[in-house]
């Protein structure tokens, strides 16, 4: 390239940054600490994890973080698969089972333990055993209703199987709800749902006739807000949320028979443009100031140990130490996911 | 004086001197300048093309060549797993019919309503006509999703039909008529009607008054009139209809896609969750080049029938 | 009695297809946030609310922006295709008109999914160039259509009375083939806009996280959200729409084109 | 008025059009002297507009010469022509006003604008619309919008006025006042005319020659009265006026274009006939319905032709089948012996009128009678 058209390219290269800092609501990009772009969940999300983590971190360290939105974790690996090449994130927040797809084609990079020390705090059940992100929140699957219509509210997942017909919303595979509760559903007839999931598909054949819709639009938390469908399966950090959102018209019920948790894990994408940026971010994420805020904020478990939840955050979150837990292999999950789904077509929705 | 040159023996074999579009600059020099123009007026088009059409389903047909590889890993190949995949399993043979049965339905029931409409708009010597032919159009303006959110509003369980039912005690429970396929293709139905009532108008250039007005004078019924008269005249812009409402039921998304509640799989819905949910790209490209090719069939068998029309 | 039930047939019908667009339109006055139609007092807080929305507004802006840059650039090379396949001579001239019109019966679904694959490697998911050439595709048809109408439907002895006085071609076409077809190319504009401003599917696809059109806004705002703010936004959009169409009916006489 | 210097000059022309076996126009060469107004008058499909579009430079010829003022045109762009042309739609732009769509070739030949202004105004006086000039085509009548066209295309002072069925638009009545209005501008201006019509009113009425067009060549290329009273085919005489034909069974030429026929009907007679027939075979004699004189059988008045008496002649004799009345003129079809129907156009006289069913004779004057060859 000759040395004229150089100026060109700049001025033209100046124009583009221009406009899309304009479009992007016009962060200060070169400051002097420098940046990390974050991928994370869309909506409520990314409105209470901005206020509760990427604020503080900013004032703390002086690097802007931007939050880019998507609306699941499978956009988001498409977008990481789609510019692999070149990344323009530095971080992702995503479903541990999408993560473990994203290790598999090599998007991701392995955390150094030395530059992330808070990894070691993060509990057994968040760990990766091959040195990637760990988990950053935890959720687990509930049972929302409205409470001005149903004057019984339920205590577990089985009671689904006793309300009015056509009254349930229950977000089915591939969303990870139901694939959730299929493994609640196995655990609670005492199969082994990594051996024979038929009598689990069995017994969730006999809830059709109750559900309303198998993909809730809008979602679960506004269906039963308004009353459009009485119960719900749907997540607890969301159910709180909304819960309080709505003035108490959602119920949100701790389930008797079961937890089952969902785990987003916080990753470096490999070849990241900000690397140490980065890797100071997932640190900080892992910090007990920004796991004690993000739950006080919107009822995501915290990962680690060394957390101290005021009460009344504490028993609206589930802790990783409950012993109803219903361990989930997401990983081996990721490969099932798929037979699941059509599993669920074929006998759970068709039948 | 007399003839140049004198007759020869060849009847009515002289086309047509006349109406032969030129070409805007004829004359013999000129010939290799007027192949530069049209290219110059062709290659801005077909470059347009390439981005937007021609090479994404290039792309999609090589996409449909890769696998799926353990862990939702995209894997670079040539084979025809996924292909294999959908074809050797029963269920997405049940969503091919599914798809087919709703874009028939859609059509039938689109064109049957529309039919009696363009033939009123057509017929009617009403001043008010032209608002009364935009006021069947008008739809047409306005987005797709807000017209499918104004349907789950009548039909949904808490919707306009069912408050109305159950205040009147003619239902005890609310009628299911949203989540599901019924309430999608009601949507769609009216969502799509106004191209064919658009295709229809403009199809029914050949309905003259006249006709069926010297059909009723030689003494035909009315049934007769229009069973030999009016239906066969307008069958052309039938046809254009059904197979409009046919070709944008198939492919519809939003609309199923909003109030289907999970129980509708169809093709469209089936490609985009493969697409943007599960991430199987070459699985969701394999089912878009099958509705690619459903769709290819059903237009080769309508031109057949078309020309078949024509000919009877 | 005959002439009874066909009047009271044609009424049923246009309810069906006016239906949700009335329900539309009262929903939008409601109080509540429900989605029936309650016997409250009307209310215009849906109405405010959109002004402070930013995501519609947002959206609203991109839709305006990529539907025009997509009706002036479908326009600009719809129309020297047209004018090829009206006006010249050449082989191939079926496959070339029909390559065109093509895209029209490809399901979106189908071509937003291309379109996706295109996009994610080079960058242009989320982005104003890429829904403008996504538009583009599927606007092209339409453009066409009107225009090669509006050319078949003009006098071609006009083109040549032009010429035979001393005109070339390029003079011909903007003196006298230009002014002629200009209806149609109007009409084949709008429609590019309206389509483009109203797409949905291809734009859900192509949307990303990055810009994103207002269908595609609305889309997911029903997704997590359903109340009234949904149908002052469509009421407002059904307004804009009429006022589009009224404009050009006067200046052009959109009806003639369309009809044509 | 026509001079022996050809102005346009067609040689060998031919048109053939791709994918079609035999062609459009079939080498047909033609002269046209300086001023003349020359119709192309054939039925459809004969290739007269395919000419003129040649001449005119919208189509290119497959082989041969136009030849205007001693320069071949062919390979000349349209534009570049210099003609004016009128088309059968007027192909009037619609988008002008009156004034602006005379005033386009002047602009285009890039004439200041005062000098435009004064001609249009000048050529709207012309065809007298000067009262119009700013309105548009589609406020105007078929008839004006006619002369707006013609205005157009002669304000260039065009080498060649082209008029490609200029009259076909208009309602009967106008279209008389037109070929009058037309052939007079055209005479006082001067201008070369090629005019293609099907209309042989038309074409007798205006045009100083008239070339016959029929499968693409030319059938005869003779003034009008030639063309009537001396047809080159049996096709000119059918397609120009109305005509008896009575096979020959010998024919004896016998010089200068006279000849001895003989046939079944009439026996032998002498008559003039075109040049260069040789054998009876298919030649026919060609006889004007109006110039056949009929009276009732046993009438002792002579036939009538034209009303006068005719002192001799053949007479045959026959049997009224249908009498068809138009005014002026009734219409007879006679049945005669050797089974052909001859047709008798009679002027009508007060209190005569043959009936259907009246035996009636034939008479006419052999001068009257011209012998055509096979084709």
């Amino acid at each position: 390239m000759s040395r004229t058209h150089i100026p060109v390219l700049g001025a033209g290269a100046s124009i583009l940054m221009l406009a899309t800092a304009c479009g992007g609501g016009g962060g200060a990009a070169d400051e002097a600490n420098g940046e990390v772009n974050i991928l994370g969940y869309a909506a409520a999300f990314e409105d209470n994890y901005t206020a509760a983590v990427l604020d503080a971190f900013e004032e703390e360290t002086g690097i802007t973080a931007n939050f880019v939105p998507a609306q699941n974790s499978a956009e988001m690996l498409g977008q990481l698969r789609s510019e692999s090449g070149n990344p323009t994130i530095d971080v992702v927040i995503m479903d541990t089972s999408v993560a473990n797809t994203a290790i598999a084609e090599g998007l991701l990079a392995e955390l150094d333990p030395a530059e992330v020390p808070n990894v070691e705090n993060v509990v057994e059940m968040g760990q990766n055993p091959d040195g990637y992100g760990p988990a950053v929140t935890f959720d687990n699957l509930t049972i929302i209703y409205n409470t001005e219509s149903v004057t019984e509210p339920p205590a577990s997942f089985s009671d689904l199987w006793e309300v009015p017909d056509n009254s349930v919303a229950i977000p089915a595979p591939p969303d990870i709800q139901g694939i959730a509760l299929t493994v609640l559903t196995a655990d609670e007839i005492g199969a082994d749902y990594q051996q024979d999931i038929q009598p689990a598909i069995d017994r969730l054949a006999e809830l059709a006739p109750k559900v309303q819709t198998w993909d809730p639009q809008p979602d679960s938390y506004q269906l039963v807000t308004n009353d459009s469908a009485q119960y719900a399966i749907a997540w607890n950090a969301r159910s709180q949320f909304f819960s309080d959102e709505s003035g108490g018209t959602l119920g949100a019920v701790s389930p008797e028979d079961g937890i089952a948790f969902q785990v987003n894990t916080i990753n470096a994408i490999e070849n990241s443009p900000n690397p140490e940026a980065a890797t100071q971010f997932i640190d900080y994420a892992l910090s007990p100031e920004a796991q004690e805020a993000f739950a006080a904020q919107m009822f995501y478990a915290p990962t680690i140990s060394n957390v101290e939840l005021p009460a009344e955050v504490a028993e609206r979150v589930s802790s990783p130490e409950d012993p109803s837990i219903v361990e989930i292999d997401w990983a081996w999950m990721a490969d099932e996911r798929d037979g699941w789904t059509e599993l669920w077509r074929r006998h759970v929705i068709g039948g | 004086m007399s003839a140049a040159k004198t007759t020869q023996g060849t009847p009515g074999a002289a086309p047509g001197d006349t109406s032969r579009p030129a070409p805007l600059l004829p004359g013999r020099g000129n010939r290799s300048r007027t192949r530069w123009e049209l290219l110059a007026l062709l290659i801005p088009g077909l470059i347009g093309l390439l981005l937007a059409f021609i090479l994404p389903v290039l792309a999609m047909f090589r996409m449909s060549l890769n696998e799926h590889g353990t862990a939702g890993a995209l894997v670079e190949t040539i084979s025809i797993a996924s292909y294999q995949a959908v074809l050797s399993d029963p269920f997405y043979w049940q969503v091919i019919w599914n798809t087919l049965v709703m874009g028939f339905g859609c059509a039938l029931a689109a064109v049957v309503l529309s039919y009696p409409l363009a033939l009123f708009l057509v017929r009617t010597t009403s001043k008010w006509k032209g608002v009364l032919i935009a006021l069947a159009i008008a739809p047409l303006l306005t987005s797709a999703v807000a017209r499918t959110f104004g349907w789950i509003a009548i039909l949904g369980d808490q919707g306009m039909i069912n408050s109305v039912l159950l205040a009147l005690g003619v239902v005890e429970t609310p009628l299911r008529m949203n989540n599901n396929m019924f309430g999608s293709t009601v949507a769609l139905v009216e969502i799509l009607m106004p191209y064919s009532i658009l295709a229809m108008i403009s199809g029914f250039g050949r309905l003259n008054p006249a006709l069926e007005e010297a059909a009723g004078s030689l003494g035909a019924s009315k049934f007769k009139v229009f069973t030999k008269v009016t239906l066969p005249l307008t069958l052309p812009g039938i046809f254009t209809g059904f197979l409009l409402v046919f070709v944008l039921a198939i492919s519809a998304f939003v609309t199923p896609r909003l109030m289907g509640g999970g129980r509708v799989f169809i093709l469209a819905t089936e490609i985009y969750n493969e697409a943007t949910q599960t991430l199987n790209w070459p699985l969701a490209s394999a089912l878009a080049m099958i509705l690619l090719v459903v769709f290819g069939l059903f237009i080769l068998l309508y031109q057949r029938a078309v020309k078949r029309i024509d000919q009877g | 009695m005959l002439k009874v039930l066909h009047r009271a047939m044609i009424v049923a019908i246009y309810l069906f297809l006016l239906a949700p667009i009335i329900v539309v339109f009262f929903i939008s006055f409601n109080s509540s946030n429900r989605l029936a139609l309650a016997f409250e007092p009307p209310s215009l807080q849906w109405y405010a609310n959109l002004l402070s929305n930013q995501g519609f507004i947002e959206g609203a802006r991109v839709s305006f922006i990529t539907a025009s840059i997509t009706a002036i650039v479908v326009l600009l090379i719809g129309v020297p295709v047209s004018l090829a396949v009206a006006r010249y001579r050449f082989k191939f001239k079926g496959a070339v008109e029909a390559l065109f019109i093509s895209p029209l019966v490809v399901p979106s679904v189908v071509l937003g999914l291309g379109l996706l694959l295109v996009f994610q490697p080079i960058g242009l998911t989320g982005t104003f160039a890429g829904i403008v050439i996504a538009h583009t595709g599927i606007t092209i048809p339409y453009v066409i259509r009107t225009t090669l109408m509006s050319l078949t439907t003009a006098d071609v002895s006009c083109e040549e009375a032009a010429k035979v006085l001393g005109a070339n071609s390029w003079t011909t076409f903007r003196r006298i083939t230009l002014p002629i077809i200009f209806p149609g190319l109007i009409a084949g504009a709008v429609m590019a806009f309206i389509i483009s401003f109203d797409e949905a599917v291809i734009s859900l696809f192509i949307a990303g996280s990055g810009r994103v059109t207002l269908p595609v806004e609305m889309f997911r705002y029903l997704q997590y959200r359903s109340d009234p703010e949904i149908a002052a936004l469509s009421v407002v959009l059904i307004l804009i729409s009429v006022i589009i169409v009224l404009v050009v009916e006067r200046a052009m006489g959109l009806r003639k084109v369309m009809n044509g | 008025m026509s001079s022996a210097q050809a102005h346009l000059e067609l040689r060998g022309l031919n048109k053939t059009y791709p994918n079609t076996e035999s062609p459009a126009v079939d080498s047909i060469d033609l002269n046209v002297a300086e001023g003349e107004l020359v119709a192309l008058l054939g039925p459809s499909g004969c290739g007269k507009t395919t000419t003129l579009r040649m001449v005119a430079g919208l189509l290119d010829p497959s082989a041969g010469e136009i030849v205007v003022n001693g320069k071949d045109l062919v390979g000349t762009p349209v534009h570049k022509r210099g003609m004016g042309m009128v088309f059968q739609s007027y192909a009037l732009f619609p988008h002008m006003t009156v004034a602006e769509n005379v005033g386009f070739g002047l602009q285009m030949r890039k004439l200041p604008r005062k000098e435009v202004k004064d001609r249009v105004q000048e050529a709207l006086a012309m065809v007298q619309l000067d009262h119009l000039a700013q309105r548009r085509p589609a406020a105007l009548s078929g008839g004006q919008q006619q002369r707006v066209a013609l205005a157009r295309a002669l304000v260039v002072e065009p080498t060649l006025l082209l008029l490609d069925e200029p009259l076909s638009n208009l309602d009967a009545k106008l279209r008389e006042a037109m070929r009058r209005e037309i052939k007079q501008i055209q005479q006082r201006l001067g201008t070369t005319t090629l005019f293609v019509t099907h209309d042989q009113d038309e074409a007798l009425d205006m045009a100083d020659k008239i070339a016959i067009m029929h499968n693409g060549v030319i059938a005869q290329y003779a003034p009008p009265e030639e063309i009537f009273d001396r047809p080159a085919t049996r096709f000119v005489a059918t397609f120009v006026g109305k005509a008896n034909f009575i096979e020959a069974t010998e024919v004896v030429g016998r010089g200068g274009g006279r000849y001895r026929v003989s046939s079944d009907l009439l026996g032998t007679l002498e008559v003039e006939g075109v040049e260069g027939i040789e054998a009876a075979e298919d030649a026919a004699l060609v006889v004007r319905p109006h110039r056949l004189g009929v009276r009732r059988r046993g009438e002792s008045s002579a036939p009538q032709i034209g009303g006068e008496i005719v002192p001799g002649g053949p007479v045959v004799p026959g049997r009224v089948v249908d009498s068809a009345y138009t005014g002026n003129v009734r219409s007879l079809v006679v049945d005669v012996p050797d089974g052909q129907q001859i047709m008798i156009d009679e002027l009508t006289v007060r209190d005569r009128a043959l009936a259907i069913g009246d035996e009636v004779e034939i008479a006419f004057d052999p001068d009257d009678a011209f012998l055509v060859g096979s084709r």
